[in-house]
């Protein structure tokens, strides 16, 4: 594996109307590595992410896959070069079964996913048949997460997959994770749950306000004294 | 062998743009129908008797797609003896290719698009109103004989009103004379408020509107409550529905104005065939509770009475030889909607409609006063109308 | 494992080869041809719509626009240049294909906003086309006659073939993956682009298909006409019926359409000829109660007792 | 050529007013209920013929068409509403089946109205509304017009207070944000809406009481095109928006208005060509908000 | 204590699915209930039902006493119920509407002065009070959902999971909040999986597939098998 910086945002800004939400958002990522992306409420957070996908464009800056400038391009053609996410707010494919979700994806990805290991990851094995409407919100983030594996993303962003789940939940899922990164797949992980983000990573961003007030271990992000007041408050 | 009944296919608008007319047409025809049936049928030559006659009709509301398939179920289920087409042009269309494809001869009582005639056909015959390709004649007559140049005008954007507009144009052209105000309006429009003030800014001395009924009550209802003035002002329908512009815009805005005075409010005293003006008035109040007839509701008795001529006169019971009955007989009649003329390609020449004003009377009614031509002439225009 | 191509198409094919024989066969026992051609042209024209609509949740409410389109088109090219009338209506969806890229921004837009633009666009068409200025390119308020070359068998045939056509067609979308992805795209655009499908693309290629079929079916109806005015063929009567008819007989499916324009035109002919001076009222009032009891369109007899429609 | 201009923009500020009310009841209950209304058009001829029969059989004012086309929405309202909306709503896709069910509605109206009225158009007499002209900028209109922008400024302003400034209002708007979260905050979400339908129907009803003055008569068969008209200014001026409506009527009136002074017979397009550039330029109409999508 | 919220062998469902299997349930005056399970237990559907957006199948809900089982969701909140929903807000509407909103039932001055409080609690909001809520990040719609319910002044307020997605400095904020809303009479039920709601509650429910599993205090929930086991996991830190 190459040590190149497999993602590389320099400089990138976004607004909207007239909010400036992301200003000079400069990291890099590694191949096969897990980066935590925390920050308060409306910080930006889902914004990087966004514009990291395509589903918004930047205004300002560059943003590097695999070597290639990206801004410019469509999100599924984003997607076709390895890039996936998971969405903060569920979006599936409701008038979809469980299954047609992934099937979907995976043929227009043109990844030869394989779909019952994809079910097995994501808890929803033997519920193929059942609606996607018909899921819990919970539910319905894991087939999230499971389309995107389905189109064999090198990189996987995922938003807050975390939040509403309990600790044994979260066990799982800081497990499945894992097991994803190990297969060589890049993640940024927005999480706010820190026993959470510790078990995957060690390096987080901090933003605030729309930009990055720390970058570092996370041990040292709950030591730092900006850090602690915008985001982990007193109960640091 | 004689059939028990003669059978004869019409369509109507029940609702839809042309549900005025087309009503108005239908009742006419079943008119003529009640009459000859109350005789004992329409005399048939080919079968030297008389048989009764039985309109089948369905309701097309005013769609050319709905009227299709009823002009065909009419001709290929029902099996009509004759087709009579629904009012208009609009609705006439669709049934001329049919009819040549079935070889039936389509009696067109009000369709009449001169792009209908433009071919020699065995199987349309316009019977009750003149080609539109002669039917503005009059007016552009009547208005060089008084000299009045500056001429405005305001037409609706369908063949019916368009191809007047073109025809006026035309013969002003051929003495040397150019609208100074010429537009086009869309045909459902119903607000000639800022339109008619623009006509004012360019000073016409007369100003022609020529629309559908609608157009028509919109258009004096705004040349009314406008407070503008022209000296002379001519649209068409108030000659054809007097009655009920004069309920709808008020005798108020109907004075002076100039129209196409059709019976019965012109009267036909010598006809040749069936009743003539007043006998037609008269025999619609008895059957319809006292009503005056207007001049769709006596088109649609004329196409009867024509039709039953043809079969009067046609020694074959076929549509060929009713066709050249209708044909026959071209130029040697005079019914209640006038002088019958008929060309091969099924055009209307005859039936051109006079020039009247609507005199404002002391008792405050108006009275039709026949301006031009002379030959039917009742009173002289009053030009430029007085103003207020 | 995805079943072989010919196991998925097999219901579409049962189903257009059963139209075609219905309507090849129905003019020797019910002669009057122009219902049975008006039927045909309202199952294409709904079957059409639903290729949008029922695949990309898009309700062209103006969609008679394209059939008004292909209808000049063909009429044009027959009265203008002569040209053979085979050629005449290959043109038709060739213009109408040309008006949708043209209108292409208009799916931008979504929901209400979209169907209401579409509807201003057809009327746009309609005016222009019909407007006195342009009498010597189109004929202007006096509409076209095209009657030389009119030819009732020849282009009732024709529609039986666009109706098979049409009827494949909403197979390949009801079966493939393509039409998947198009209702992916229906039910989140943001989600479907997360899934590699080309949103704006596929979007764009699925309203090229549905005007190509309603341009065709214009194009067939002005031979089948051959005398006109514009109002026939750009009256909002056209997509309203289409669009009821489809939604009478259940969107998204092949079926639907097709029995539900078949239904309810025939209903409306028939209360039309047997009750003609309370048209409109009986077939109102059959509509609202149609609604009202079958309010999930007549599939739902079906798809309720949890039975798979095609 | 100034004093056709003037003439055209003042004309157009009249009509789009009145417009603006045509249209602002299908923005109600297309906004609060997704219920696409193909009977608006119907029920604006409604009001006129109420309007009418008032006049011509009672010997009344038209006005008085106003306080009736109110009572006339509660007797028909309030039954259809419970009729057909709530089986509408829990139907899977309430917008799309409203579309069939008031097509239908719409036959039943225009039939009933033929048969009742026959198919003929009815005006009313100017005298009622004054028969004199005010001018404005030197230009002179009918009495009618201004006494019809005059009732429309007001209803509109009227359901704006309404909308903004009573509770009811606010749950009206809530519901039509959200209707589940209405549900969940308490509001009475079919109580509320049944109120909107009513009112819906009663601005379109009074909006009909001077289409014999701005449109010359009222007939049975203009409901379609009243109803197209009414979407598309309501769509110019954005969803929910009673005061984007009006702006819709005005941007539609001045824009015909000046059409029809200089190039008359391109007049039809002035309503159509302005939707399509607006909702391309700023997809939500003019006073709409846009909402993220991730 | 008395009861002010009894739940009766209730049963719910969507469809042809059934949810809610005879759950029976009972939070007292002044107390705070905790509503544990795991993911898709039921725990959102027994919140819905009881304040009335799902159709109750089959058993009875009392409110002080009264049956409101029948009653729609409107005239339920108007006896004293709020509900916050997961992700409900006014995508339309401004902050300051949706607030309005919240306290639908009340004066104008009673609803401006708890706006007031409710910026405060929540800062982030204060700045974009004329933003349509639909703007908002996901964390920012979680408190506005919440600080809409909190409007509300309801005795019994139902909250589904009002700490999920937000920033640490937010729930120990929510937290502290909750507590004085607690202090003030107020009762909870609180479907949460965040363990430091526990300091908070006084009793809690476990459901499972639909069924009450367990119920207790505190303490007794803390030190329940079947609790650790769905809440925490085979042999996971206690
Ligand atoms: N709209 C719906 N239609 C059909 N089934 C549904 C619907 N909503 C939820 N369900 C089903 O009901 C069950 C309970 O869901 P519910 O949302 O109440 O769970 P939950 O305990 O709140 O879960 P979570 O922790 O994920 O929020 C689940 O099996 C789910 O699949
Ligand atoms: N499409 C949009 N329109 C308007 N404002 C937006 C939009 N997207 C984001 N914002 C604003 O940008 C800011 C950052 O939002 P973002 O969703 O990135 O926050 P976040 O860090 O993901 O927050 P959270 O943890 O709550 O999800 C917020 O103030 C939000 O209101
Ligand atoms: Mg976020
Ligand atoms: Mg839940």
């Amino acid at each position: 594996m190459s040590s190149e910086p497999i993602l590389t945002l320099t400089n990138v800004a976004k607004s909207f109307g007239g909010l400036q939400v992301l200003s000079d958002v400069n990291f890099e990522l590694k191949p096969g590595e897990i980066l935590g992306l925390v920050g308060p409420n409306g910080s930006g957070k889902t914004s990087v992410i966004n514009l990291i996908s395509g589903v918004h464009q930047p205004e300002a800056g560059s943003i590097r896959f695999d070597g290639a400038e990206i801004q410019r391009l469509t999100p599924h053609a984003r997607v076709k070069l390895g890039i996936n996410r998971s969405f903060q707010v569920p979006k599936c494919f409701i008038s979809m079964s469980v299954r047609e979700n992934i099937e979907v994806a995976a043929h227009f990805s043109g990844h030869n996913a394989d779909i019952p290991a994809i079910l097995d990851d994501i808890g929803l094995t033997g519920m193929e048949a059942t609606p996607a409407a018909s899921l819990t919100a919970n539910q319905q983030k894991m087939l999230d997460l499971g389309r995107a594996l389905a189109t064999g993303p090198k990189l996987l962003l995922v938003d807050e997959i975390g939040a509403g789940l309990n600790p044994a939940e979260l066990t799982g899922i800081a497990d499945l994770l894992k097991r994803i990164a190990a297969r060589g797949i890049s993640m940024i992980v927005v999480e706010h749950l820190m026993e959470f983000l510790n078990k995957l990573t060690s390096r987080v961003i901090v933003l605030s306000a729309g930009k990055i007030i720390f970058e570092g271990s996370l041990e040292d992000a709950s030591h730092d004294p900006e850090v602690v007041t915008a985001f982990f408050g007193g109960a640091a | 062998s004689a059939p028990s009944v003669i059978k004869i296919g019409t369509l109507y608008a029940g609702s839809g743009n042309f549900a005025v007319a087309s009503q108005a047409q239908y009742k006419g025809l079943q008119f003529w129908a009640k009459r000859v049936n109350a005789e004992g049928g329409v005399y048939v030559k080919a079968f030297n008797k008389k048989i009764p006659v039985k309109i089948v009709a369905y309701d097309d509301q005013s769609s050319t797609s709905t009227a299709t398939t009823l002009y065909n179920q009419l001709i290929t289920q029902d099996k009509v003896d004759l087709v009579v087409s629904d009012f208009g042009s609009v609705l006439t269309s669709v049934a001329i290719p049919l009819a040549k494809e079935h070889k039936m001869l389509l009696i067109d009582p009000t369709g009449s698009s001169a792009g209908f005639f433009k071919e020699k056909t065995d199987y349309l015959a316009d019977v009750s109103i003149p080609s539109s390709a002669v039917w503005p004649m009059p007016l552009a007559k009547f208005l060089e004989q008084e000299h009045i140049k500056k001429i405005g005008i305001i037409y609706g954007s369908n063949d019916f009103d368009g191809s007047q507009a073109d025809t006026l144009k035309a013969e002003f052209k051929k003495i040397g004379v150019t609208p100074v105000f010429d537009h086009a309006v869309p045909t459902g429009e119903r607000n000639y408020t800022v339109l008619l003030h623009s006509a004012a800014a360019a000073h016409p001395q007369a100003l022609i509107e020529l629309g559908y009924l609608p157009n028509d009550v919109a258009f004096l209802k705004s040349l009314k409550s406008s407070g503008l003035h022209f000296p002379f002002v001519f649209t068409i329908f108030p000659g054809q529905f007097k009655q009920l512009m004069e309920k709808n815009v008020g005798a108020d805005a109907l004075k002076y104005t100039y129209s196409y005075p059709a019976p019965p409010m012109i009267k036909y005293e010598k006809v040749n065939l069936g009743m003539n003006t007043d006998q037609f008035v008269t025999a619609w109040g008895k059957t319809h509770k006292g009503a005056e007839p207007n001049f769709v509701n006596a088109g649609g008795y004329n196409a009867g009475i024509l039709m039953a001529k043809a079969m009067g006169t046609s020694p074959k019971f076929t549509q060929l030889g009713m066709h050249q009955a209708l044909l026959d007989m071209s130029g040697k009649i005079t019914t209640v909607v006038g002088a019958y003329k008929l060309s091969p390609t099924g055009a209307q020449l005859g039936q051109r409609l006079p020039i009247a004003q609507f005199q404002p009377q002391k008792d405050g009614s108006l009275k039709t006063v026949v301006v031009y031509p002379d030959s039917h002439k009742t009173g002289n225009a009053i030009y430029p109308s007085p103003a207020g | 494992m995805r079943e072989s191509w010919f196991k998925r198409a097999r219901a579409g094919l049962i189903t257009a080869a059963v139209l075609a024989l219905v309507f090849s066969l129905a003019p020797n026992v019910y002669n009057n041809s122009s219902l049975l051609f008006m039927m045909m042209t309202y199952i294409v024209l709904s079957q059409g719509l639903n290729l949008l609509y029922g695949f990309t949740g898009y309700l062209p409410f103006g969609y008679v626009g394209f059939f008004g389109t292909g209808a000049y088109a063909t009429a044009l090219l027959v009265m203008k240049l002569h040209l053979p009338i085979g050629l005449a209506i290959a043109a038709g969806p060739i213009a109408s294909m040309i008006v949708a890229l043209v209108l292409g921004p208009l799916l931008r837009l979504s929901g209400a906003y979209f169907s209401i633009a579409n509807l201003a666009a057809s009327q746009i068409l309609f005016i222009v086309i019909g407007n006195p200025n342009l009498q010597d390119i189109t004929g202007g308020p006096y509409g076209v006659k095209i009657d030389e070359v009119y030819n009732p068998t020849a282009s009732y045939a024709a529609m039986v073939v666009l109706v098979v056509v049409v009827t494949l067609i909403a197979t390949f979308f009801r079966r493939s993956r393509f039409g998947q992805g198009l209702k992916a795209m229906a039910d989140d655009p943001v989600s479907a682009e997360m899934s590699a499908i080309p949103v704006v693309r596929m979007r764009l290629l699925a309203w090229l298909t549905s005007a190509a079929v309603a341009g065709l079916a214009g194009a067939l109806y002005a031979w089948n006409l051959s005398v006109f005015y514009p109002d026939a063929v750009f009256t909002l009567e056209i997509s309203v019926f289409a669009i009821v008819f489809a939604l009478f007989g259940g969107v998204g499916t092949v079926l639907g359409p097709i029995i539900g324009a078949g239904l309810l035109y025939a209903l409306y002919n028939a209360i039309g000829i047997s009750e003609p001076q309370y048209f409109q009222l009986i077939y109102g009032v059959l509509i609202v109660g149609l609604v009202m009891f079958l309010p999930e369109g007549i599939l739902s007899l079906l798809t309720r007792r949890g039975i798979n429609v095609f | 050529m100034q004093a056709l201009l003037e003439y055209a923009i003042v004309g157009g500020v009249l009509y789009g007013i009145f417009f603006g009310l045509v249209a602002v009841g299908l923005n109600l209950i297309f906004g609060v209920m997704r219920i696409i209304n193909l009977a608006h058009g119907e029920f604006v001829i409604l009001g006129g013929f109420g309007a009418y029969w008032v006049s011509h059989s009672l010997g009344l004012n038209p006005l008085w068409g106003l306080p009736l086309a109110a009572l006339g929405a509660v007797v028909i309202g309030f039954p259809l509403y419970y009729a057909v909306v709530p089986g509408l709503q829990r139907s899977r896709d309430p917008e799309m089946l409203s579309f069939i069910l008031f097509f239908g509605l719409a036959q039943i109206i225009d039939a009933i109205i033929s048969l009742g009225f026959g198919p003929d158009q009815r005006s009313l007499p100017d005298e009622a509304l004054g028969g004199g002209t005010i001018s404005v900028l030197g230009q002179a209109f009918p009495d009618s017009w201004w006494v019809a922008a005059g009732v429309s400024v007001l209803a509109i302003l009227g359901l704006w207070l309404y909308l903004t400034r009573t509770r009811l209002g606010f749950a009206t708007r809530a519901i039509m944000a959200n209707r589940d979260e209405a549900y969940a905050t308490g509001i009475s979400v079919d109580k509320v809406s049944a109120i909107a339908f009513i009112i819906g129907l009663a601005l379109a009803g009074a909006a009909g009481v001077f289409v014999p003055y701005l449109q010359g008569s009222v007939g049975p068969g203009i409901g379609n095109s009243l109803t197209t008209t009414s979407f598309a200014i309501l769509i110019i001026g954005s969803l929910g928006n009673p005061v984007g409506t009006l702006f819709g009527g005005l941007v539609f009136g001045v824009g015909s208005m000046l059409m029809q002074t200089f190039y008359a017979s391109w007049s039809d397009l002035v309503p159509y060509v302005l939707l399509v550039v607006i909702v391309l330029v700023r997809p939500q109409g003019l006073f709409g908000k846009a909402v993220r999508h991730a | 204590m008395s009861a002010l919220l009894e739940v009766d062998k209730v049963e719910a469902g969507y469809g042809a699915v059934q949810v809610l299997w005879g759950c029976d349930m009972v939070v007292n005056k002044g107390e705070t209930v905790l509503l544990l399970g795991v993911n898709g237990a039921g725990k959102t559907t027994l919140l819905r039902t009881l304040v009335g957006l799902q159709p109750c199948r089959g058993g009875t809900i009392r409110l002080a006493g009264e049956d409101v089982t029948g009653l729609g969701p409107d005239a339920r909140i108007r006896r004293g119920m709020a509900y916050m929903s997961e992700l409900g807000v006014f995508p339309t509407l401004s902050i300051a509407e949706n607030l309005r909103l919240g306290a639908y039932g009340s004066s104008n001055a009673e609803a401006r002065t708890r706006a007031e409080a409710m910026y405060e609690m929540f800062p982030a909001l204060a700045p974009k009070r004329r933003h349509a809520a639909g703007s908002l990040s996901g964390g920012q719609r979680k408190m506005l959902g919440l600080a809409k319910a909190l409007m509300s002044g309801a005795e019994m307020i139902f909250m589904d999971e009002p700490s999920s997605g937000l920033a640490p400095v937010f729930v120990s904020q929510v937290i502290e909040t909750l507590k004085g809303v607690i202090g003030g009479g107020t009762s909870l039920l609180i479907a949460e999986q965040n363990i430091a709601f526990l300091e908070l509650a006084d009793r809690g429910y476990l459901m499972d597939h639909g069924k009450m599993a367990v119920s207790g205090t505190r303490a007794e929930l803390e030190s329940s098998d079947a609790v650790r086991r769905a809440y925490f996991g085979v042999g996971a830190e206690g």
